[in-house]
């Protein structure tokens, strides 16, 4: 029994953060959504060069071959940043997906420009009606009547759909499957939709995780600054106690997330009600988080002008994609609630 | 107690109920957070004032129906039911206005009154300052007399001026005398915001629209004829207007009941999707509720008050209350939406989706402006309750 | 439109408020729970003495010939006390359920008693599983298999079920059909049982009210006095909008509390749903007040000795007698979900 | 990361196991909050020792198996899953114990480690005092050292005392430099209670049963080797104490998933009851994910700390926790219970109803003791988030 992320797995998590911060200004995030794509090629092949888009391809085929445990904590600093880019759908969904449908064509001819920066595979499930980042994907992986199609992005049709979130791009995505690949059906497909959509659960519930404590460090800091009846507001019980509460909330989201990453790591029975446990903890927290904050910065958190907005709308896109909360709750009814469920005191691991 | 409207109420609410649905423009305007929306609502209130619909608390002789609570708690179902569009004027006649007949001099009703009643003179509000927000007695602006005693000199600066950017007067308070500390020393000044010397920067909101203003005074000169009520009495006067703010005026209850009752039909609509998610059916009832509660208690405050009653520590406990009310039924409409709550009224595949979450974005206001609900609850414990401040 | 109350409700309201303060003390109370049957019979001729057992007795019989509307006001000061004796039974379940089923024998044989405080009856319907004060009954109105019966107390079984709150007499009671009087069956019964529920679901909701106003008001005076850190604890931001969260709540549940006294008297349509509303936002704020006064309480208000125990136990009984919370959340859906339902606007009325 | 158990730690869990198989009461014991109950219990103790399973992560010299964190948790999980008795000497064996043999004389630790082990002595904390509860630092209760030095005259008062009616033993805090102020000049002093000068008033709880006493001391003589630690160096003593208390060893998760369990089988028994009230459902399937969430939070937590890793906020975070999560749960099985819920356990008709209401009022206790929640929560927000104190 060891709970604890390694020396290496916390250094790396460091220097991401430390990447991250540095780079993904909110200035650079503002600056994206006056794009037409709202991406940018150069942060992509920055990401590349740390490893990070082929931090999941296995080393075989020119990635770093690391799991989804190793990645989620960089999913945390990617929502930390509000990360404009599909970095987490990639490590998490697109090539975990190719991965285990074992197509070695496809394998061979994709995991390379992926962890090379070079290719970028946006991956539609019918839970999620729209299929994020569809505009700068080189391929398209998409649900379809129970089926998982391989389409040339060329080939679809696609609609565009803006968020409240500016960074998130959600398409609309038609396609004829006569013209696409079929890659798996029945079984086989409903398993890998099945991993796919935990994947991505897992990596917004994640990034949920740390965009809440982007807020919450954005709030401390503005509270312990400005001025009200003399004090900072920072000192008021109400304003301590709206950020304790998120804090405490936060703390009791990340050993459900660690658990749920090694749990699709080690394809464990219980892998969906790990993640569907994860993904409504950290999104109501995440949510909890938006609610306190804006509220303790007063009339400011409700501009534009406040970078809180930035992180506190996607914790509200987040709050029902790659599954809503009904979808979450019965996951987690099917086990709780089955005859033969495993509960009480060491039934944890 | 009796809870049935008069023949008199009831034949009221027919008569503007046919106007409304005589006048209510067909397609809804756009928002007055847009210079174009702005002339459109502006042109809506000439039409009200017209159908001597746009002030109807006001006493007759001065355009309004002299409308006792009861007809405005009525006026305003019918308006919210219509889904008539909102008062871009609201600060003038709701909240100046009643100041004005209570503090003004003969001159300034005249001066102001109509141009305000016929929607010629929209008014903002200079209250907050950015060091005086939820501590409105910190306010530091100045205004100078000059040595003639004719006019003020205004310097200073005023911040979420809601509707400033296309107003075209403001009413706010000023610090006349320099010594004063906190409350002492204001005074409540009018002025157009096209003198020279005043600068107006929008401020946008969460929806990325100018929704309200700071607003920066460079040696503003306005002529003391323009002051309402006494110098270094402003703040008796500002708080008669926030009283009418955080009370009835503003915030009558049909909003709500138009609302939850909007979340209902939402959730009729999509309810094999939301009875997947048990809480979803609690919280839609509990907004039916509460709608209703609100209702039913402004209605008794309403009618204390026409026996003659005061408002209490209502203000504070309505304003809590509908706040919250309001978050609570845009959150449940968005888990309602699912996957598509996220996106914008104008996406092609929204259809359906309505405006719950430029309504949730607006709602988030709710608990922060006209004092924060920490503030009302502070003021609930230590005023209704007599808990002691220190 | 005049949802005021009379001076003479309020002034009677006041002249109750004043005299169960001074006789229904915490001591007294105490001094109860010692006792075998826990009642006393002098405070009830006391009560008989100002009218109150007959207060919804018509005036032909001997009563005040008062309403729900009336005596409203007057449960929640019953509740203020936490009243050990079945005058809100009485009032709002008893009396009106004898004059609504209009056997003239019954009548002319039990109101007199009723409004002299020589007589109690005790009504047991099935929603409710326990009668209250049975044990003190002269005469047993009990539903049955969609009937209703007067029993004779002595021809039927009791079985004492104690309550968390001593005063609180509940028994479960069994009796042979054949040795009663049917009083009604069928339609007639369903709405008598309706009706009757709907006068003890009110009553306990106003009482909740009072009893979340007790709460309040010891805890008010509690930590104005109680100093920690060399201040009240009053003065502690925590403290004082754990107090205002029950007095903003509070204050929304008198009006739905007048106005379902109000459909009860006026026979409205929607009775069961304003009913089932203030029973629901009564029981709600009585339960918060408990939750947060003990909290504002600290270790003291844990204990047996400190008073507040007495209306906090009596507000977690009230959470599910009468009908519980689902019963009344169901008959709210039932008003609100219904396809002819008059919602929005304009409608409350 | 590595998250199975090793063969050790299962051998170790089937050990546990059968031992509690054959020696858990088959009947469960009296409270201990009565006389029998504690005496039940102490022989309880008495058995828990024979086995070498009452303080197990005490070293082996001194009784225990020297178990390490993830072993005590398997422990507290066999043991609460076999609904073993409540441990009536948690005092000292998890909080005083630890804290002797840290600071402890060999001869305190010959003295009392062994009588406290055998279930002989059972100890209760004297710390709060009916002004020094939250605030601990404003303890008065003063002991004098004698001239000739040899012992102390402790006078004052202490509260809040639990299991104190029929302990053996105290350990408390008290001032020993009168002048001095907050947590300077406190001393931690362990005595006998059947000394002469010292009365236990038994303080009667929610249930009506003396769970917790007063104590009063009047110059009560007290040996100096009865001191733990230096003179005035009681504050920092206690600290570990209270480091404790909060921290792992007493709210093991074992206890809360039990609850969870029995929730979700109460909520399986009266299924068609209870989804006719859709929050019911909700609140259980919360329940299971709070208890998994606190389960898995402290495992971290334990795999930290054996790494060397210190305990930091969590003794907060998981004391507001654990606390409104055990609320929660109760209160869910009240409403699943319904009217039936209000039925003390040995009314005839309350059958099924178990021991909820008991759970119930006892988990009002856990947001107020051994700290409130409200001073979790500022603690929270000045040392784990440095928000500013004033």
């Amino acid at each position: 029994m060891d709970f604890t992320f390694t020396e290496d797995q916390l250094l790396f998590q460091e220097s991401v953060h430390d990447f991250l911060v540095s780079e993904i200004t909110p200035e650079k995030i503002r600056g994206l959504w006056e794009t037409e794509s709202g991406r940018s090629a150069e942060l992509w092949s920055q990401l590349a060069e740390m490893g990070l888009t082929g931090i999941t391809v296995p080393e075989a085929h020119g990635g770093l071959g690391m799991s989804a445990l190793d990645f989620v904590l960089l999913a945390q600093e990617c929502g930390y940043v509000a990360l404009p880019a599909p970095l987490v759908h990639t490590a998490m969904v697109s090539v975990p997906l190719l991965v285990n449908c074992g197509n070695q064509k496809l394998l061979d001819n994709w995991l390379p420009k992926i962890a090379a920066g070079e290719a970028i595979i946006a991956v539609g499930l019918e839970q999620n009606v729209f299929v994020e980042d569809a505009h700068i994907a080189d391929l398209l992986i998409l649900e379809k009547d129970g089926a998982l199609y391989a389409v040339d992005p060329a080939k679809a049709q696609l609609r565009g759909n803006e968020s409240v979130d500016l960074s998130r791009k959600l398409f609309a995505v038609e396609f004829d499957p006569a013209q696409a690949e079929k890659l798996a059906d029945g079984e086989q497909a409903r398993e890998l939709i099945k991993a796919a959509l935990n994947g991505g659960a897992l990596g917004v519930a994640a990034e949920a995780l740390g965009l809440a404590q982007r807020m919450v460090d954005i709030s401390v800091q503005y509270t312990s600054e400005r001025k009200q009846f003399g004090v900072a507001i920072g000192t008021f019980q109400a304003v301590k106690h709206h950020m304790a509460n998120i804090a405490y909330k936060l703390e009791y989201a990340k050993a459900p997330a660690a658990r749920a990453a090694y749990a699709i790591d080690h394809r464990q029975p219980k892998v969906d009600m790990a993640v569907s446990h994860v993904k409504l903890a950290a999104c109501e927290v995440a949510n909890l988080a938006a609610k306190n904050c804006i509220q303790v910065h007063g009339a400011m958190g409700y501009t534009w002008e406040v970078d809180l907005h930035i992180y506190m709308k996607r914790a509200w896109a987040y709050a029902s994609t790659w599954g809503d909360a009904a979808f979450h709750k019965q996951r987690v009814a099917d086990y709780v609630l089955a005859s033969d469920a495993k509960l009480g005191a060491g039934n944890t691991f | 107690m009796q809870l049935e409207y008069s023949k008199e109420h009831q034949a009221f609410r027919e008569e503007i109920r046919s106007w409304l649905a005589a006048n209510v423009p067909a397609q809804p305007l756009k928002t007055f957070d847009t210079e174009e929306g702005f002339q459109q609502h502006r042109e809506w209130e000439v039409k009200l004032y017209e159908g001597r619909w746009g002030m109807i608390t006001w006493p007759e002789e001065m355009g309004g129906r002299g409308a006792d609570l009861i007809q405005w708690l009525i006026f305003e179902e019918e308006y919210y039911a219509a889904r008539a569009p909102l008062r871009v004027n609201q600060n003038g006649i709701f909240l100046l206005g009643p100041t004005l007949m209570e503090y003004g001099t003969e001159e300034q009703k005249k001066k102001f009154l109509n141009g305000m009643a016929t929607g010629k003179d929209i008014w903002c509000q200079g209250w907050s300052e950015p060091n005086a927000g939820s501590d409105m007695a910190a306010i530091r602006a100045k205004a100078e007399l000059s040595e003639d005693g004719t006019h003020y000199i205004i310097n200073g600066q005023k911040t979420w001026s809601t509707r400033a950017v296309w107003a075209d007067w403001c009413f706010g308070m000023f610090r006349t005398d320099p010594e004063s500390q906190r409350h002492h020393g204001l005074t409540f000044i009018l002025l157009p915001l096209d003198l020279e010397g005043i600068t107006v920067r929008p401020i946008p909101q969460l929806d990325g629209l100018p929704g309200f203003a700071e607003i920066f005074f460079d040696n503003v000169k306005v002529p003391v004829e323009n002051r309402l009520g006494g110098e270094g009495e402003g703040w008796g006067v500002a708080m008669a207007t926030a009283g009418f703010e955080r009370g009835l005026m503003l915030r009558s209850p049909a909003r709500f009941q138009e609302t939850a009752k909007r979340l209902v039909e939402l959730y009729q609509e999509n309810r094999d999707s939301a009875d997947r998610d048990p809480a979803i059916r609690e919280a839609v009832l509990r907004a039916y509720m509460d709608a209703e509660a609100y209702t039913l208690t402004t209605y008794q405050t309403a009618c204390r008050l026409i026996k003659g009653g005061k408002i209490g520590a209502e203000s504070s406990t309505n304003k809590i209350f509908w706040s919250e009310l309001d978050q609570q039924m845009h959150a449940t409409a968005l888990s309602i939406l699912g996957a598509r709550a996220e996106l914008q009224p104008h996406a092609p595949d929204a259809a359906g989706v309505g405006t719950w979450l430029d309504g949730w974005m607006f709602a988030q206001s709710g608990p922060i402006y006209a004092g924060t609900n920490e503030i009302q609850r502070n003021i609930i414990a230590e005023r209704m309750l007599g808990m002691p401040r220190k």
